[in-house]
């Protein structure tokens, strides 16, 4: 599935919960260790070099279109073979010095320039997806666990009603409904409506739990404001949490994104997509596979790299609590 | 327990309330103007005036709103005259792009829907599970990283890039499957299910990787628990531990979240259905999205939101039969 | 010691609400604290005993405004603490702490000894005398904690050192009145030992008064002045401790009491025999 | 049982050591125990937290945790347990020596009624059973622990119980199969003192009418000064002292056994500063 919620659910069921449970007896981790932990991780090194790679490339765009030689909205018909109805010409559709990946079959558009700046698309949106998610989720989850009573009944509606609702299909029916100005900006603020919900229902959860624990009492009987409460002694206790949290949501807002554009709601022609990519590389896979490959390729990386790192994450942060 | 329905059952209904107006007020507000679209390129005010009359659009948002409920249950008309389109309970609304009531539209396509969701639910569920019960036994091993690798590989992988993948592999290069369309089982159960089997795939990887993991953690952390030692002191056979005192309570939350992905199934149906060309409810609505054909997408999202609804519903009832502690309150 | 009492708390009610869920459920009334009066002069120690739900955690609770009452009132040093509010209730969270059952619970995981300890000074807007370090080291040398580990973090420490951190912490403000919440309960017996013969010798330092909820009558004896028994969220019974030991009026402390597991007397008596004679002959 | 001699002992544990693996080499948790039980007899084990008294039960049961290695001889009744293969061991747990835990709740699986956890043991050891006697056997389990209504309660789950009778509910377990040991691990720990009293009363009525061996794991001496006629005194692994209850309570002959008894609140002995081995103010006793 491309989208969301039911993986981060799963997470949140299967091992999310048990994130921020505090160990009685555990340090916490410490930085240092955690990162030579992490080093030693080939995997994990691994999939932080590729996210690495998409982001420089997102970042110096410009810079790499220029040495390739082709915007990614330049029409190269040079490259295209109009007898064959715009097929590349030559090998693995039209890969060569020129193209380093290839062309669009019809147009002729460079295709390193268009994921270049596809990755620019994605990597924005699904950053800045996850910006608003967490601070939403990590406020309104922060707000309900801690307050309680009718604040929490209200937040906790809000959220079950969201998360109740088929999300993708109702961001279909949003966005198709919506101008199609500002589509990026749109895309974030949908994505982070319905996104938010997944971190917050976790991080209520395990705010309720150390709101029983009895630091958050000592605090209180001390004089301690709500504020300082919540901000001083329960936040520093959940940043494990939302750490796993919103690593594991980044790829979900990336296959997302990719996925509304592949459905034609997402960003809108001709600015370049990954997922716009792959849709219109459908009526041409059984003779230009390349054009599919390209995208494809770079779009499930980037998703596998994110879905690794979480996971990879995680397991540090438990095994770092559950040390004694 | 009959408290208990008749609370989830009114607590359902207000849900649903609260879905229709929140998709409502959306495509009132947000959604260009239908009368506009229906008038087409040569168009006078007065002709869209009349339109708008004719399909009550000009009352007030409150009163149309009020139309389509009634709708809902009883049926409802559009136009007048000679013009009259009758729309039959429930009614979803009208396509005047297609002609058609949404509701026969969506009732159509249902049947291949249905098809290509239960099939991958059928198939994640088995496949899930059992994966994850092999990894839950060998954690640790290579079997198990080598299916956590493979549920992190499902779980990120786009289904229309797989179902691309596949089609490009099994159908164009090896030519092992046919290119999917809808065959009734009737017809020649042996294409069905070869037309059907990608589709299956493509829809059930995501959540049959989520299921091998949550499976695994389940079963790991249920076989921590003291009761299974309770069990293994009492001398039970290895076999009996696992079945009764580990099996059920792992499996217990995964049944229940099942019934909640079912239900939310519709929107991965309708990536893989336009993926396979499928002429399901997932392919209408991603057709109308490319025809602008509001009242269809309004409709197949008012569809989705009910199955959610009531697969909520049916979680909540299963968890108490199956759950003791809630199903019967303590003592005292 | 002077006549009146430093906390007057006067039939105290608490009832929680249990929700039958939905829009039709009904909810009840379960009442945890009925009708609660208790006194705790200055400098004694007034323990609070009764079983798991008898209401005497609760009772706690509500003396230290955690949570606030049904009805009754809680007098301390003339004023309604109830009807504090603003500055006065903010002053009477530095007069009265709180050290809590479980000493890993009851310390932030992520905060540092110092932190911890000084934490009560930075909420009640106090400057830390002589610096938040040296603060720190002299308070954690007062409860026999080492105090070069004061940039420790909590599960660093036995169950026993946490614990002292958290009578430290309560120290800090230099309170009237600690209310100890089953403070010694979750340590092992010669920890429990150490950790009450700390509480007392503080005691006898400061002055101050302690508040004791515990469900160990053994424990209670040691430490005790004065006795309420709790059963069911009322006071069965209120006395000095050897009357409520040696001659309980109630019959619910007599079978409280009567259940307490113990070690023969005259077990006891021979060691002591065997103890002086084994040390006679050492000194021989 | 009744061709073996009765000099013999019940329980005969030589050497038993218990270890795990750890990144610094293998941790031992239990060191080289050396203990015997008497038929019918009933033996404490006492010791402070980390003393390695909860894993020298689990050792006998064969139940130690993933990754821990055992060694050492433990001899119950004539036969070798080391010896045996893990079916065999499953013959012998729950028939011939049951266990009874510390946290009766999270014991018991809420999923099942009692009356089919109860049986569930008999279900298994016994051949030919049908459902209805393992119905009455389990009944008459409740009943000799003195659930009243046990034909009504049999079909209860375990969260319509209070503590109490969840504990009550662990020991008829325990009975259904008329076992030769009973080792019970802190079975009063997480009780009220009032209940305590009566699973002590009971417990100790059971070995009375059945003439099992009971082992009582706890931290309380005071409890085991109450059941036990033989005792060992734990610390970090070691047996520090074993001997007659009565002697090691009138005479104890290690200085941390007398810091224990110091150190245990009395209810009916002197008030005073409580005698602890380490200076009070010192860490050197906590501090590891």
């Amino acid at each position: 599935m491309t989208f969301t919620p039911t993986e981060l659910e799963a997470e949140g069921a299967a091992g999310g919960e048990a994130i921020g449970e505090p160990a009685s007896s555990s340090p916490p981790a410490s930085g240092r260790r955690l990162v030579r932990t992490f080093l030693r991780d080939r995997v994990a090194v691994a999939c932080s070099a590729y996210i690495l790679i998409v982001i420089l490339m997102a970042v110096f765009a410009p810079l790499l279109v220029k040495l390739s030689g082709y915007g990614p909205l330049e029409f190269d018909q040079s490259a295209v073979d109009s007898n064959l109805g715009g097929l590349p010409l030559g090998w693995g559709g039209g890969i060569g010095a020129d193209h380093w990946f290839g062309v669009e079959p019809g147009n002729g558009r460079d295709i390193f320039a268009r994921i270049v700046y596809g990755a620019r698309v994605s990597m924005t949106i699904a950053l800045l997806a996850t910006a608003l998610t967490s601070v939403l989720g990590v406020v309104f989850g922060l707000v309900a666990g801690y307050f309680g009573g009718r604040i929490d009944m209200v937040v906790s509606r809000v959220m079950e009603f969201l998360m109740a609702f088929p999300a993708l299909i109702f961001m279909i029916a949003v966005l198709s409904a919506l101008p199609a100005e500002n589509r990026q900006a749109l895309l974030v603020v949908v994505i982070s409506f319905f996104g938010w919900p997944y971190l917050a229902r976790i991080v209520r959860g395990q705010t309720m739990s150390l709101k029983q624990r009895e630091f958050v009492e000592s605090a209180k009987a001390s004089g301690a404001s709500s504020a300082q409460i919540i901000f001083k002694e329960i936040l520093p206790n959940l940043s494990s949490t939302i750490i796993v949290m919103t690593t594991l949501a980044v790829p979900g807002y990336v296959g997302t994104e990719a996925g509304l554009s592949f459905l034609g709601v997402g960003v809108v022609p001709p600015t370049p997509s990954w997922g716009q990519m792959i849709a219109s590389s459908v009526p041409w896979y059984a003779v230009d596979p390349a054009y599919f490959l390209f995208p494809g390729a770079f779009l499930f990386l980037l998703v596998l790299s994110f879905t690794v790192l979480g996971d990879r994450i995680k397991k540090i942060a438990e095994s770092g609590e559950a040390r004694s | 327990m009959i408290r208990f329905l008749v609370n989830r059952l009114l607590g359902m209904a207000v849900v649903l309330f609260l879905v229709c107006v929140f998709t409502y007020v959306i495509f009132f507000v947000l959604s260009p103007d239908p009368a506009v679209q229906i008038c087409g390129k040569n168009c006078t005010p007065e002709a869209i005036d009349r339109i708008r009359a004719n399909l009550g659009l000009d009352q007030p948002f409150w009163s149309q709103f009020w139309t389509f409920l009634t709708g809902l249950f009883a049926g409802r008309t559009y136009g007048t005259g000679a013009n009259l389109i009758d729309c039959a309970a429930p009614c979803l609304g009208y396509s005047f792009q297609s002609s058609q009531p949404v509701t026969e539209m969506i009732l159509q396509r249902l049947p291949v829907s249905a098809t290509v969701a239960i099939g991958a639910a059928v198939l994640w569920l088995l496949a899930g599970v059992s994966a994850g019960l092999v990894s839950a036994v060998r954690e640790g091993r290579f079997t198990d990283r080598f299916i956590t690798g493979l549920t992190l590989t499902g779980m990120s992988i786009p289904n229309y890039v797989l179902g691309l993948s596949l089609q490009f592999l099994l159908v164009v290069t090896l030519g092992w499957l046919p290119f999917p369309h809808a065959v009734a089982f009737g017809d020649d159960p042996v294409q069905w299910f070869a037309n059907f089997l990608m589709p299956w795939i493509v829809l059930s990887i995501g959540a049959a990787a989520v299921y091998t993991r949550l499976t695994r953690a389940n079963v790991i952390e249920t076989l921590q628990e003291n009761y299974v030692r309770t069990a293994r002191a009492k001398g039970l056979r290895p076999g009996l531990v696992w079945r009764r005192h580990a099996l059920r309570p792992a499996l217990t939350p995964i049944v229940t979240i099942f019934g909640m992905d079912f239900a939310g199934l519709l929107g991965g149906a309708l990536i893989t259905e336009t993926v396979f060309g499928l002429n399901g409810v997932g392919k209408l609505a991603a057709d109308s999205i490319t025809k602008n054909d509001q009242p269809v997408i309004m409709g197949v999202t008012l569809l989705a939101a009910f199955l959610v609804v009531v697969g909520n519903m049916i979680v909540d009832l299963l968890y108490t039969t199956i759950d003791p502690r809630v199903r019967v309150g303590s003592a005292t | 010691m002077s006549t009146e009492p430093l906390l007057r708390a006067r039939n105290l009610v608490k009832e929680f609400t249990v929700h039958g869920g939905g829009l039709l459920g009904r909810s009840a009334k379960f009442r945890a604290v009925d009708d609660v009066s208790l006194d705790v002069r200055s400098g004694e120690t007034l323990a609070l005993v009764g079983e798991s739900g008898s209401g005497k955690s609760t009772t706690a609770r509500l003396i230290a405004r955690l949570i606030d009452t049904t009805s009754g009132s809680v007098e301390f040093a003339g004023r309604e603490v109830h009807a504090l509010t603003g500055k006065a209730l903010h002053a009477y969270r530095g007069e009265v702490q709180v050290v809590f059952q479980d000493p890993y619970s009851s310390l932030n995981p992520k905060h540092t000894v110092e932190r911890i300890v000084t934490a009560p000074l930075v909420y009640q807007k106090r400057p830390v005398p002589g610096g938040a370090r040296a603060f720190t080291r002299e308070l954690m040398e007062r409860v026999g904690l080492d105090p070069d580990h004061s940039a420790r973090f909590p599960a660093q420490f036995s169950g026993g050192q946490a614990q002292r951190i958290g009578i430290a912490r309560a120290l800090a403000v230099s309170p009237k009145l600690i209310i100890a919440d089953e403070a010694v309960s979750a340590l092992d017996v010669s920890v429990q030992a150490q950790v009450i013969n700390l509480l007392r010798r503080l005691q006898d330092e400061e002055g101050f008064s302690y508040l004791f909820i515990a469900h160990d009558l053994a424990v209670v004896r040691q430490i005790a002045t004065r006795v309420a028994v709790m059963n069911e969220g009322r006071i069965v019974e209120t006395g000095d401790r050897d009357q409520v030991f040696g001659a309980p009026r109630d019959p619910y402390t007599r079978k409280l009491l009567a259940a307490v597991p113990r070690i023969r007397p005259e077990w006891d008596a021979a060691r002591r025999r065997n103890e002086a004679a084994r040390r006679k002959r050492q000194e021989a | 049982m009744t061709s073996t001699s009765d000099e013999r002992p019940l329980l005969r544990v030589r050497g038993l050591t218990v270890g795990f693996p750890t990144a610094a080499g293998t941790v031992d948790v239990v060191k080289s125990l050396d203990f015997d039980l008497a038929r019918g007899g009933a033996l404490g084990i006492v010791g402070e937290s980390g003393s390695g008294k909860s894993m020298t039960s689990l050792a006998i049961m064969g139940l130690l945790p993933k990754g821990a290695k055992r060694t050492g001889s433990i001899e119950f009744d004539g036969t070798e347990l080391s010896e045996l293969r893990e079916r065999e061991m499953q013959a012998v747990r729950g028939d011939r020596i049951a266990m009874v835990f510390q946290d009766p709740l999270s014991s018991l699986n809420p999923y099942y009624t009692v009356g089919t956890q109860i049986s569930e043991a008999y279900l298994s050891h016994r051949t030919g059973v049908t459902r209805r006697q393992a119905r009455k056997v389990a009944i008459e389990a409740m009943e000799r622990v003195h659930i009243r209504n046990a034909p009504r309660r049999v079909d209860h789950y375990p969260h319509q119980f209070s503590g109490g009778m969840r504990q009550r509910v662990m020991i008829a377990m325990t009975l259904s199969m008329e076992p030769d040991l009973i080792i019970a691990d802190e079975p009063t720990t997480a009780l009220d003192v009032t209940v305590q009293a009566q699973i002590l009363d009971l417990l100790a009525e059971i070995r009375r009418d059945t003439g099992a061996g009971l082992i009582l794991i706890t931290h309380d001496l005071a409890v085991v000064s109450e059941v036990a006629d033989h005792l060992i005194v734990m610390r970090e692994g070691d047996l520090v002292e074993q001997g007659a209850a009565e002697r090691i309570f009138c005479d104890p002959q290690e200085d941390y056994t007398r810091m224990l008894l110091d150190a245990v609140p009395r209810i009916d002995d002197e008030i005073g500063l409580l005698r602890t081995a380490a200076v009070e103010t010192g860490t050197a006793e906590e501090d590891r």
